[in-house]
C-alpha cells in the first residue's frame, strides 16, 4: 500500500514508472486468479498515468523536479528529470498507451493474450523512463526494455512475415544499442560520470575530438530507434506484419521517444549546433524518400510506415532548425503525429480486420460498410496533410514560419522541398481516400462496423485532432517552455547541479 | 421584247417578275441535259433573258424536263417539282416526255409524263438546239401573260387524280401528300 | 445584418441540409433552396455597408477577420446569386441520383468557402476557406465514379500545389511584417523591396494562376469540368475558378498597391506585361483547342480557359477602363459559361446523359428553352452587340488598343473568331439540323430547369442593354482600387476617346427588326414543313444519317490538328510518369537484406567520421 | 440633319448595293464575252422571290433572316455615308462586331433547315471568315493604331485634312492587303466557297425558298455595300477629293456632293475588284486559307509593324 | 493460245474450245465445272472478271451463262491491243428452274452482274448476299429481259390503264 503514501506529500513523478513495471509483474499473479481480468490492467495502468500526469504538468511547469532515487546525491546517485518536455511526453506516451489498450481489449482476441500484455506494459514503462531519465546509461536500460519488447511485439502474430521482420528489427536494434553503449562507456571514461547534467557541465572543457566519436556512436545508436534516413530500414517491415494496435505504438510513440532522446543527447549534453545544420539535410531527405516510397506502396500499413519515415522527417528538420520557435513546432509537430498515425492505425486496422486483406485496392467502397471508421480514416489524413480544421495544420504552419524565419535562399528552397513532399503525402493520401469513398463497393453492402472499444479510442483521437486543430494555444504554452528547457542547458545543469 | 413597257411593270408586277427572271433547275435524264450548258454560255447566253441555272428547286421557278423520263427517275422528278415554291413552270424537251417517243414501247420508260406532273410546254425536236429552247422560252412569256401557264394551279386542284395516278404506277409512295384536304380551299 | 451572420447561415445550413436529407429529400430540398435565397436577400442588403470585425480564436493570437467592401460584395452577390441558381437546378437534375444528401451538403459548403473567401479580411482565414473549397470541390468533382476520379486526382494534386505556395506566401508575409491583417499589409508592404515584392506576386500569382486556369497551370480544367456534375459545373466554371481573379485582384492592387505592381521590373519583362501576354496566350490557344472537342462539356471547358485570359487581360493591363473591363468580363463569363452549363445539363437530363457532340441534333423542336438559354449564352461568349460580352470586351480592346498594344488586342479579337467556330459548332450539332429517330418523343426539361435558364438569359440581355447597373458597382470598385472613376452612363461609358452606347443599338436593332419581320409577314405565308420535306437531289432523306456533325471544321483540323494538341497536359503527364518511375526507384533502397540495413547503419557512422576529420565541419 | 442619315443611307445602300449586283453580272458577262442581262436585272429577280409561295422550317428559320437582314442595316448606319455619320458609338469595334449579326443571322437559320448542304455551306463560310479575319484584324489595328482612334468618323476626319491614308507611307501595306482580302470579305468570284452552286448547291440558302431568298440576295448586296464602303473610308478618305471640296464642307450641297463622290470611289474600287477576280476559278476553302494566311497576312504584319515603330 | 488450249483440254474433261481470229478463246463447258476452271483460270493470271452476261435459248430451253475474262496488263507492259487475251466461259443451265452458285467468292465484282442477272433474267444464284432489285421500281412476274416476256403487252396493261387527269377526274 505504498504506492498510497507516496501520493499523500505530493506526487512523486516516480510513480509514472513503478506504477507499470509493478503492474506488468503483477500481470502473470492475476492470470492465475482469472484469466479475463489481464487485459484490463495495462487501462488501469495508463489511466493511472495518465492522471498522474496531468496532475503533475502546473507543478512541473515553474520549476521542474529532480527525484533522487536513493537519496544519493547526483551527480552520484541516479535521478529523475521531470521538465516540461519530460511530463509533456509522459503524458503523451500515458494517453496513447490508455486509449490504444482499450482498442486492444478486443482487438486482440488470438495468441497469448497474457504474454502481449506484458510485454505492452514494459514497453510503455521503458519509454516512459527514458523520457523522464537523467542519467545516460539508465537511458540506455529504459531504451533496451523499450527495443526488446517491440522485437517481441512486432513477432506477435507468428506468421511468416511477422518472425522475419522481427529478427530483421532485432538485429538492426542490437546493433544500435551497442553502439549506444560503446558511446556511453567512452564519455564514461573520459567524464567518470554518467549524469547527464555533470557530463554537460564538463564538456566545454573536453577538446573536441574526444567528445566527437562518442557523439556520432550515440547518435546513431538513438537513429536506429529514432528512425532517421539511412538508420531506418527496419521500419516498413515492423509496422506492416506487427498487429495495428502495436504499430499504432510503434509509430506513435516509440519512434518519438527515440528522437526524444536524439535531441536530448544533441542539445543538451553536447550542444552541437553546426552538426544540426547537418540535420537539417538529413531531416529533408528522410522526408523526401518516405513519402516517395510511401507513393509507391500498395498495401495500406506499409505506405502508414512509410509515411511516419516522412513525418519524422519533417520533425527533425523541425528541430534541427534551432531556434526557439523550430523547437516547438517540431514537438507540436510530434504530437500530431502521434495523434494523427495512431488514428489511421487504428482505423486501418478494423477495416484489414473486416476486408482480411491488406492491399488498398481490397478497400473499394468500404466508406459505405464502414462509415465511421472510415470517416476517422479521413480525418486523420487530412490532418496529417495539413488541411484548417485539424491539428496538421497549425503544426505545418509552425514549422514552415520558423523555416521562413531563418533568412537565407538555403531555407526557402527547403522549405519548397518539404512542401514538395506534402504534395506527394496528399497524392497518395487521396487515392486512398478516393477508394474508400468514390469506387463502388462490390458485394454485400450491409453495415459491418467496428466494435465500440474500437470506435471510441478513435472518436477522442478524432476529438483531440479537431480540438487543439481548431485552439493550438491550449498547448503552445507547455511547448514553448519545453523548447526552451531543451535550447539552454545552463539553466539544466544548475537546476540538476545546484 | 416588251420588257420595258412600265405600264406593264406598275399593274402586274409578280407577272413581269416571272417572266423575265425564270430561274431553271435543269433535271439531267435523257439526252437533253447536253443541251443546256451551250445555252448558257457565250454563244447563246440564256442570262440575257434571265434564265440562270440554280442549284435546288427552292430557289427555281422552271422545271426543265430534257429527255425520256425512266419509272425510277420519275420518283425524283415528282419530289423535285413538288419541292419548287408554287408559281412554277415545265417545260418538256423533245418527243419522249409527251408519248414515250422512240420508247413507245419499253417497259421502264414513263409514256405519257403529263400524266404524272403538269407540263406548260413541250419543244419539239429530238434534242431542240438552245435557239429553241429561248423561242420556247418566249413562248413561255406569252403563256405567262396569258395566264395560260397554270400547271402549278392544276397540280393543286386535282392533286388527289395526280396523287392516285403516281400511287397507281408506285403503289406506296414513301412522302406524305404535298397538299392535304384543308389547305385546298 | 452582420458577416459573422452569415458565415454561420451558411456553413450551418450546409450541414443541416445533410441531417434534413436523412429525414426526407423534399424537407432538404426545399431547405437547400431557401438557405441559398436567404444568403442572397443578406448580401444584397450588406450593399454599400463598409465593416470589418475581427474575432480571436486560440489561434497563435492571429484573429480571423471579416470584412466587406465593394470589391468582395460584388463577387460575393454573383457567387450566391448563381449558388441559389445552381441548387434550384440540381433539385429535378440529382432527384433520382444516390447520395444526393452528400452532394447537396458539399454544393453548399462550396458556396459557404466561397463566400468566407470573399469576405475574409486577413490571409489565415483566407487560407482555411480556400482550402475547404478546393478540398470539397475535388470530392464533387470525382463525384459521379469512373474517370471522374482520375480528374479529382488532378484537380487535387494542382490545388495542394497551388495551396502550398500560398501557405509560403502567407508565411513570408507573416515572418517580415507579423501581422497577416489584409488592410495594414496593404500600407506595410508598398514599401518592400522590388525583388521582394516580385516573390510576394510570383508565389500568390502560382496559386490564383492554377486556379483561373492561366495557361501553363491550365490543365487540370477540361477534365474537372466535363467530369463533374453538371449543376456544380456551373458553379465551378461560373464562379469557382474566377476566385483565381479575385485573388489577383487582391494581390496586385489590394496588398501590393496599384502603383508598385505596375512597374515591377523594366521594358518589356514587367510583371503586368508577363502576365497581359500569358492571357493573351491563355485566349488563343484554347479557343482553337475547343474546335477539337467532340464533348459538348470539354468544348465549354476550354472555352472556360479561354475567356478567364481576357479577364487576366484586363486586369494585367492596370487603367481604369482595363479593370472594368476585366472585372464585368469576369461577371459577365459567370453568368453565360453557367447558363450554358445548364443548357448541356438540361440536355444530359434529357437524353440520359448523351453529351458526345456528333450523336445529338435539331433538339430545338423539343427542348425550345434550352436552345434560348444556349443561344444567348453563345452570343454573350462571342460578345454579339446587345449581350453582355460585347460590352465587357469592348472596354478590354479599348484600354489594349489606346494604350499602344495593338498585337495583345490582335490575339483577343482572333480568340473571338476562334470562339465563333467552336461555339457555333457546339449549337449547331446539338440544337440545330436532323432530329436522330431516338430523341422523337422526348420531353421539354423540367421548370425548376428552365427557371435558371430564363433568369440567366435575361441577365445576359439586361447587362447587354443597359451595362450601367453592374458598371456603376464596378466604378465604385476601381475607385477602391485607387483607380481614377470613368464617367459610367445607364447605357455605357462615355469619354472623350470613344463613347458606348448599346440602348441606341437596342433601339435601331428593334426598329430594323420590326421593320423586315413585318416585310417579312406581308410576304406569302410560308407554311412549316417536316424535316424529312429537305432537297436532297430528289433522293429520299435517309433517316439519322442526313445531319452534318462528324468533325465539322473538317479543311480547318486537317491544317491545324498537329499543332493544336495540349502540349502542356502531355510535358504534365510525363513529369508525373517520371515522378512514378523516381518514388519506385526510391523504394528499392529498401531491399529486404538485413546485410544491406547493417550496411546502412556503419556506413552512415563512418560517413560522419570521414566528414569531421577531413574538414572537421562540426 | 442625323435623321436625314438614319432614313437616307439605308435607303440608298439598299440600292446601291443592289445595282453593284447587277453591274457585277453585267461585267462578269461582258468578260465572258456574252451580253448578260439588264442591270436591273437583280430587281427583277427579288420581285419575282417577293411573289412566290415559299416554305419554312421552323421560327428559327425566320427569325435567324430577319436577325441578319437586320444585322446588315444595321452596320450601314455606323458607317460614314460621305459626310453623314448617322450613328458612331462603339467606333470600329462595335462595326466589327455588330458585322457579325449577320452571319450569324443566316447560320442560324440555315442550321435550323436541316440540309447537310447548308450546314457544310454555314461552316465553310466561317472558316472562310477565320481566314480573312486574320489580316482584316491586323489592318484595322494599323489603322486605329496610326490614328490612335477606334472611331471610324475620327478616322475619316483626320484623312479629310491630311489626305488619304492609302497614301500615306505606314497604311499603304495595309491597304494592299486589304484590296487582296477584299474578294474574300465580300465573297465574290474566287472566294465564293460558301455560296458555290454545283458543289453544295448554294451553301446556305439551299433550302431558301422566295422570299427567304430574296431576303438572302439583299443581304448579300448590303454586306458588298458594307465591304467596300469599309475599304473607301479606312483607305481612301471618305468623301475627301484632295481637298477640292474643303470649303463647302457642311453646305447642304457639300454634303450631297461629299456622297456622290464617296460613291464613286465605291464604283471604282468595285469594278478594279471585280476586273481582277473575275477571271479566277473558285478556291477550295484549304487553298483559300492558305492563301489569305499567306500573303495578305504578310503584308498587314508588315504594315502593323511599321506603324507601331513609326508611333 | 495453243499451249493454253492444250492445257485445258488436258485438266479438264469433255471441253471444247476454239479460237477465233481476233485471239479470244471460247470455252464451253458443264454447269459444275465453271468454278473449277475459274479457279484455274485466275490462278493463270485471268484475274478480271470484265462480265456475266446470259443470252436466252427459249427453243432449247436454256439459258446460256457466258464470263468473260481478261488479264491485268503488267506493269512494265505498254498496252496493245494484240497483246490483250480474253476468254469466254460458256455454260447452258436449265430455263425452268433457272438456278446456278454464286463466284462471289472467286470474283468480288461478280456481285452487281449476279444481281442484275437475276433482275432481268430472273436466275437466282445461290450463296449471293444481296440479290436486290438494282435498276427496276416496279416487280415483274416475267423478268423483262426473258424472250417471252412481251414489251407492248406490258405497256399496254401498265401505262395506257394509267388514265390521264381528265379521265380520272370523269
Amino acid at each position: 500500500m505504498n504506492e498510497l503514501g507516496l501520493l499523500s506529500n505530493g506526487v512523486n513523478p516516480v510513480l509514472l514508472i513503478v506504477v507499470p513495471l509493478a503492474l506488468a509483474f503483477a500481470v502473470p499473479l492475476i492470470g492465475f486468479i482469472s484469466k479475463k481480468i489481464i487485459k484490463y490492467i495495462p487501462v488501469l495502468a495508463f489511466l493511472f498515468n495518465l492522471i498522474i500526469a496531468i496532475l503533475l504538468i502546473p507543478k512541473v511547469l515553474h520549476q521542474p523536479i529532480i527525484v533522487k532515487i536513493g537519496g544519493f546525491q547526483p551527480p552520484f546517485g541516479i535521478n529523475l528529470y521531470v521538465g516540461t518536455v519530460g511530463i509533456l511526453f509522459s503524458t503523451l506516451i500515458a494517453l496513447a498507451g490508455f486509449l490504444v489498450s482499450i482498442y486492444a481489449l478486443n482487438y486482440i482476441k488470438e495468441g497469448p493474450k497474457e504474454k502481449y500484455h506484458i510485454l505492452y506494459l514494459l514497453l510503455l514503462t521503458g519509454a516512459t523512463g527514458v523520457v523522464l531519465t537523467g542519467d545516460i546509461f539508465n537511458l540506455f536500460v529504459f531504451f533496451e526494455i523499450l527495443c526488446i519488447s517491440s522485437y517481441a511485439l512486432v513477432a506477435y502474430f507468428g506468421n511468416r512475415a511477422g518472425i522475419e521482420s522481427s529478427i530483421k528489427y532485432l538485429i538492426q536494434g542490437s546493433v544500435g544499442s551497442s553502439l549506444l553503449l560503446i558511446g556511453i562507456g567512452l564519455l564514461y571514461g573520459q567524464f567518470g560520470t554518467l549524469n547527464m547534467a555533470d557530463i554537460a557541465n564538463q564538456i566545454q572543457s573536453a577538446s573536441s575530438p574526444s567528445i566527437f566519436v562518442p557523439m556520432v556512436l550515440m547518435i546513431t545508436g538513438l537513429g536506429v530507434e529514432a528512425a532517421i534516413f539511412p538508420l531506418n530500414a527496419w521500419l516498413p517491415d515492423a509496422h506492416s506484419s506487427a498487429p495495428s494496435s502495436i504499430s499504432a505504438i510503434l509509430s506513435g510513440i516509440a519512434i518519438e521517444v527515440g528522437l526524444y532522446a536524439v535531441i536530448r543527447v544533441l542539445f543538451t549534453i553536447f550542444g552541437a549546433s553546426n552538426f544540426l545544420m547537418f540535420f537539417v539535410f538529413l531531416g529533408v531527405l528522410t522526408l523526401l524518400i518516405g513519402e516517395m516510397s510511401a507513393f509507391s506502396q500498395k498495401n495500406i500499413k506499409r505506405m502508414l510506415a512509410y509515411s511516419s519515415i516522412g513525418q519524422i522527417g519533417l520533425i527533425v528538420f523541425a528541430v534541427s532548425l534551432n531556434t526557439q520557435y523550430g523547437v516547438s513546432a517540431g514537438l507540436f509537430q510530434m504530437i500530431s503525429h502521434t495523434l494523427g498515425k495512431g488514428l489511421l492505425f487504428l482505423a486501418a486496422g478494423y477495416m484489414i480486420y473486416r476486408t482480411a486483406s491488406m492491399d488498398i485496392s481490397s478497400f473499394e467502397g468500404i466508406g459505405k460498410k464502414m462509415p465511421y471508421t472510415s470517416l476517422a480514416f479521413t480525418i486523420g489524413t487530412f490532418s496529417l496533410i495539413g488541411l484548417p480544421p485539424f491539428i496538421g495544420f497549425p503544426s505545418k504552419f509552425m514549422i514552415i514560419k520558423a523555416a521562413l524565419a531563418k533568412e537565407g535562399i538555403l531555407f526557402t528552397v527547403l522549405v519548397g522541398l518539404v512542401l514538395l513532399g506534402t504534395v506527394i503525402e496528399g497524392a497518395y493520401f487521396f487515392r486512398v481516400v478516393q477508394v474508400i469513398y468514390f469506387k463502388k463497393g462490390n458485394g454485400n453492402q450491409e453495415r459491418k462496423e467496428a466494435p465500440i472499444t474500437g470506435l471510441i479510442p478513435m472518436f477522442i483521437f478524432a476529438l483531440l485532432i479537431i480540438f487543439i486543430g481548431i485552439y493550438p494555444n491550449f498547448i503552445i504554452k507547455i511547448l514553448n517552455s519545453a523548447a526552451s528547457e531543451l535550447l539552454n542547458k545552463i539553466d539544466y545543469i544548475r537546476s540538476v547541479l545546484g | 421584247m416588251d420588257r420595258n413597257q412600265l405600264k406593264k411593270w406598275f399593274e402586274s408586277p409578280a407577272k413581269m417578275g416571272h417572266k423575265y427572271s425564270l430561274h431553271v433547275v435543269y433535271f439531267c435524264t435523257g439526252c437533253g441535259i447536253i443541251e443546256i450548258p451551250p445555252s448558257i454560255t457565250a454563244r447563246w447566253d440564256a442570262e440575257r433573258f434571265g434564265v440562270i441555272p440554280v442549284a435546288t428547286p427552292r430557289q427555281a421557278n422552271l422545271f426543265l424536263i430534257t429527255g425520256y423520263v425512266s419509272v425510277k427517275t420519275l420518283k425524283a422528278v415528282i419530289r423535285t417539282y413538288e419541292q419548287m415554291p408554287e408559281p412554277k413552270f415545265t417545260v418538256g424537251f423533245g418527243s419522249c416526255p409527251i408519248n414515250g417517243g422512240m420508247y413507245w414501247d419499253s417497259y421502264n420508260t414513263i409514256k405519257h409524263l403529263d400524266k404524272y406532273i403538269p407540263i406548260d410546254g413541250w419543244i419539239a425536236g429530238c434534242m431542240p438546239r438552245p435557239e429553241a429552247i429561248f423561242i420556247a422560252v418566249t413562248h413561255l412569256w406569252t403563256l405567262i401573260d396569258k395566264e395560260m401557264a397554270d400547271g402549278y394551279k392544276k397540280y393543286k386542284e386535282n392533286y388527289r387524280y395526280y396523287r392516285a395516278n403516281q400511287e397507281q404506277l408506285y403503289g406506296k409512295l414513301d412522302w406524305p401528300p404535298l397538299f392535304s384536304e384543308e389547305d385546298k380551299k | 445584418m452582420s458577416l459573422e451572420l452569415l458565415i454561420i447561415v451558411a456553413f450551418g445550413g450546409a450541414f443541416l441540409t445533410y441531417f434534413l436529407g436523412k429525414i426526407s429529400s423534399k424537407l432538404r430540398n426545399s431547405f437547400a433552396v431557401l438557405n441559398a435565397l436567404a444568403l442572397v436577400v443578406i448580401i444584397a442588403c450588406l450593399y454599400g455597408q463598409t465593416m470589418e470585425k475581427s474575432f480571436y480564436f486560440g489561434f497563435f493570437s492571429l484573429p480571423l477577420i471579416l470584412r466587406n467592401n465593394v470589391l468582395s460584395w460584388f463577387f460575393a452577390i454573383a457567387i450566391s446569386v448563381l449558388g441559389a441558381l445552381s441548387v434550384i437546378f440540381s433539385l429535378s437534375y440529382m432527384r433520382n441520383r444516390e447520395r444526393t444528401d452528400f452532394y447537396y451538403l458539399m454544393m453548399l459548403l462550396v458556396n459557404a468557402a466561397m463566400l468566407g473567401i470573399v469576405f475574409s479580411g486577413d490571409l489565415i482565414s483566407f487560407f482555411i476557406f480556400w482550402e475547404i473549397m478546393s478540398w470539397s470541390t475535388c470530392i464533387l468533382i470525382s463525384y459521379n465514379r469512373g474517370p471522374a476520379l482520375a480528374a479529382g486526382m488532378k484537380y487535387i494534386i494542382m490545388s495542394i500545389i497551388g495551396s502550398m505556395a500560398m501557405l509560403v506566401g502567407m508565411l513570408s508575409l507573416y515572418t517580415t511584417y507579423g501581422t497577416l491583417n489584409i488592410a495594414t499589409l496593404s500600407t506595410l508592404v508598398a514599401s518592400s523591396s522590388h525583388g521582394y515584392l516580385l516573390f510576394l506576386l510570383i508565389i500568390f500569382g502560382i496559386t490564383f494562376g492554377i486556379k483561373n486556369a492561366v495557361m501553363p497551370l491550365h490543365t487540370w480544367l477540361p477534365d474537372a469540368y466535363a467530369e463533374a456534375p453538371s449543376p456544380f459545373t456551373a458553379v465551378l466554371s461560373g464562379m469557382l475558378t474566377r476566385m483565381g481573379i479575385y485573388g489577383f485582384l487582391l494581390i496586385m492592387y489590394v496588398i501590393v498597391g496599384a502603383g508598385a505592381t505596375l512597374h515591377l521590373g523594366h521594358g518589356f519583362f514587367t510583371f503586368n506585361n508577363i502576365l497581359a501576354w500569358l492571357g493573351a496566350i491563355t485566349i488563343v490557344i484554347p479557343t482553337f483547342i475547343a474546335m477539337l472537342q467532340n464533348d459538348a462539356k470539354k468544348l465549354l471547358a476550354w472555352h472556360g480557359i479561354g475567356q478567364g485570359g481576357y479577364m487576366i487581360l484586363g486586369i494585367a493591363f492596370g487603367t481604369s477602363l482595363g479593370m472594368a473591363g476585366g472585372i464585368f468580363h469576369t461577371l459577365n463569363h459567370a453568368i453565360y459559361i453557367s447558363l450554358l452549363f445548364m443548357s448541356v445539363a438540361a440536355i444530359q437530363y434529357r437524353t440520359g446523359g448523351v453529351r458526345d457532340l456528333n450523336s445529338l441534333g435539331g433538339l430545338i423542336k423539343k427542348m425550345p428553352i434550352a436552345f434560348i438559354g444556349g443561344l444567348l449564352g453563345i452570343c454573350g461568349l462571342i460578345g454579339i452587340p446587345l449581350t453582355n460580352g460585347f460590352v465587357s470586351k469592348w472596354l478590354i480592346y479599348k484600354t489594349l488598343i489606346l494604350n499602344g498594344a495593338p498585337f495583345l488586342a490582335f490575339a483577343a479579337l482572333i480568340g473571338t473568331w476562334g470562339t465563333i467556330l467552336s461555339v457555333y459548332k457546339f449549337l449547331h450539332n446539338i440544337f440545330l439540323g436532323q432530329l436522330p429517330e431516338k430523341y422523337k418523343n422526348i420531353q421539354k426539361s423540367p421548370f425548376s430547369m428552365r427557371l435558371p435558364i430564363i433568369v440567366l438569359s435575361f441577365a445576359i440581355l439586361l447587362f447587354g442593354i443597359l451595362p450601367g447597373i453592374p458598371l456603376k458597382v464596378i466604378n465604385a470598385i476601381d475607385v477602391s482600387l485607387g483607380f481614377k472613376s470613368l464617367n459610367v452612363t445607364l447605357w455605357g461609358i462615355a469619354s472623350d476617346s470613344g463613347t458606348l452606347n448599346t440602348i441606341n443599338i437596342f433601339a435601331v436593332v428593334l426598329v430594323f427588326g420590326v421593320i423586315i419581320w413585318l416585310l417579312f409577314k406581308a410576304g406569302r405565308k410560308a407554311p412549316k414543313v417536316d424535316q424529312y420535306d429537305n432537297y436532297a437531289a430528289g433522293a429520299a432523306i435517309p433517316k439519322g444519317k442526313y445531319h452534318y456533325t462528324v468533325d465539322y471544321y473538317n479543311p480547318f483540323y486537317r491544317m491545324a490538328t498537329p499543332y493544336l494538341k495540349d502540349f502542356v497536359d502531355v510535358f504534365y503527364m510525363k513529369i508525373a510518369k517520371w515522378t512514378q518511375n523516381l518514388c519506385n526507384t526510391v523504394r528499392r533502397i529498401y531491399t529486404g537484406y538485413v546485410g544491406n540495413y547493417v550496411m546502412y547503419i556503419v556506413l552512415f557512422m563512418a560517413f560522419l567520421i570521414l566528414i569531421q576529420l577531413k574538414w572537421s565541419v562540426f | 440633319m442625323q435623321i436625314w442619315g438614319i432614313i437616307l443611307s439605308p435607303l440608298l445602300a439598299l440600292v446601291v448595293g443592289i445595282f453593284f449586283l447587277g453591274l457585277s453580272r453585267k461585267i462578269m458577262a461582258r468578260i465572258h464575252w456574252r451580253y448578260g442581262p439588264p442591270i436591273t436585272q437583280p430587281v427583277i429577280d427579288i420581285i419575282k422571290l417577293f411573289s412566290q409561295k415559299s416554305i419554312s422550317h421552323g421560327t428559327i428559320f425566320d427569325l435567324g433572316l430577319i436577325l441578319s437582314l437586320a444585322g446588315s442595316f444595321v452596320v450601314i448606319l455606323f458607317l460614314p455615308l460621305g459626310q453623314m455619320c448617322p450613328l458612331s458609338s462603339g467606333g470600329l469595334l462595335a462595326i466589327l462586331y455588330l458585322m457579325l449579326l449577320a452571319p450569324l443571322g443566316i447560320a442560324l437559320s440555315s442550321g435550323e433547315a436541316a440540309n447537310p448542304n447548308s450546314s457544310i455551306g454555314i461552316s465553310r463560310k466561317f472558316l472562310l471568315a477565320l481566314g480573312y479575319e486574320v489580316p482584316l484584324l491586323f489592318i484595322l489595328l494599323a489603322v486605329m493604331t496610326h490614328y490612335n482612334t477606334i472611331s471610324l468618323v475620327e478616322i475619316v476626319r483626320i484623312q479629310s485634312t491630311t489626305g488619304w491614308s492609302f497614301g500615306s507611307l505606314p497604311l499603304l501595306l495595309s491597304g494592299i492587303a486589304y484590296f487582296l482580302i477584299l474578294p474574300a470579305i465580300l465573297g465574290i468570284r474566287p472566294f465564293e466557297i460558301a455560296g458555290a452552286g454545283q458543289e453544295i448547291s448554294s451553301g446556305a440558302n439551299a433550302e431558301f425558298g422566295g422570299k427567304f431568298l430574296a431576303f438572302s440576295t439583299i443581304q448579300h448586296a448590303l454586306h458588298e455595300f458594307i465591304g467596300i464602303s469599309l475599304f473607301v473610308n479606312l483607305f481612301l478618305g471618305g468623301w475627301s477629293l484632295f481637298g477640292i471640296l474643303e470649303p463647302i464642307t457642311n453646305t447642304v450641297w457639300g454634303v450631297i456632293l461629299g456622297i456622290i463622290v464617296f460613291l464613286i470611289k465605291m464604283l471604282i474600287v468595285f469594278i478594279l475588284g471585280l476586273f481582277i477576280n473575275a477571271v479566277f476559278p473558285r478556291f477550295r476553302i484549304e487553298q483559300a486559307i492558305k492563301y489569305l494566311w499567306k500573303w495578305p497576312t504578310l503584308f498587314a504584319f508588315i504594315g502593323l509593324i511599321v506603324v507601331v515603330l513609326v508611333k | 493460245m495453243k499451249s493454253l488450249k492444250k492445257k485445258l483440254e488436258s485438266s479438264f474433261s469433255d471441253i471444247k474450245i476454239n479460237i477465233t481470229d481476233d485471239s479470244r478463246i471460247t470455252v464451253n463447258i458443264k454447269k459444275d465445272a465453271v468454278v473449277s476452271i475459274l479457279n484455274f483460270l485466275k490462278n493463270l493470271g485471268y484475274e478480271h472478271l470484265a462480265l456475266i452476261s446470259c443470252i436466252d435459248w427459249i427453243e432449247e430451253n436454256e439459258f446460256e451463262l457466258v464470263y468473260i475474262l481478261s488479264a491485268y496488263m503488267e506493269k512494265d507492259q505498254e498496252y496493245n491491243e494484240k497483246e490483250k487475251k480474253t476468254i469466254l466461259v460458256k455454260t447452258r443451265i436449265s430455263r425452268e428452274e433457272s438456278k446456278f452458285i454464286t463466284v462471289i467468292n472467286i470474283f468480288e465484282n461478280a456481285e452487281p452482274y449476279e444481281r442484275e442477272l437475276h433482275e432481268l433474267f430472273g436466275i437466282n444464284f445461290e450463296g449471293h448476299p444481296r440479290l436486290t432489285p438494282l435498276f427496276l421500281e416496279r416487280d415483274y412476274k416475267i423478268p423483262p429481259f426473258r424472250k417471252d416476256f412481251d414489251t407492248r403487252k406490258y405497256v399496254k396493261d401498265v401505262f395506257d390503264k394509267i388514265p390521264s387527269i381528265e379521265e380520272r377526274k370523269k
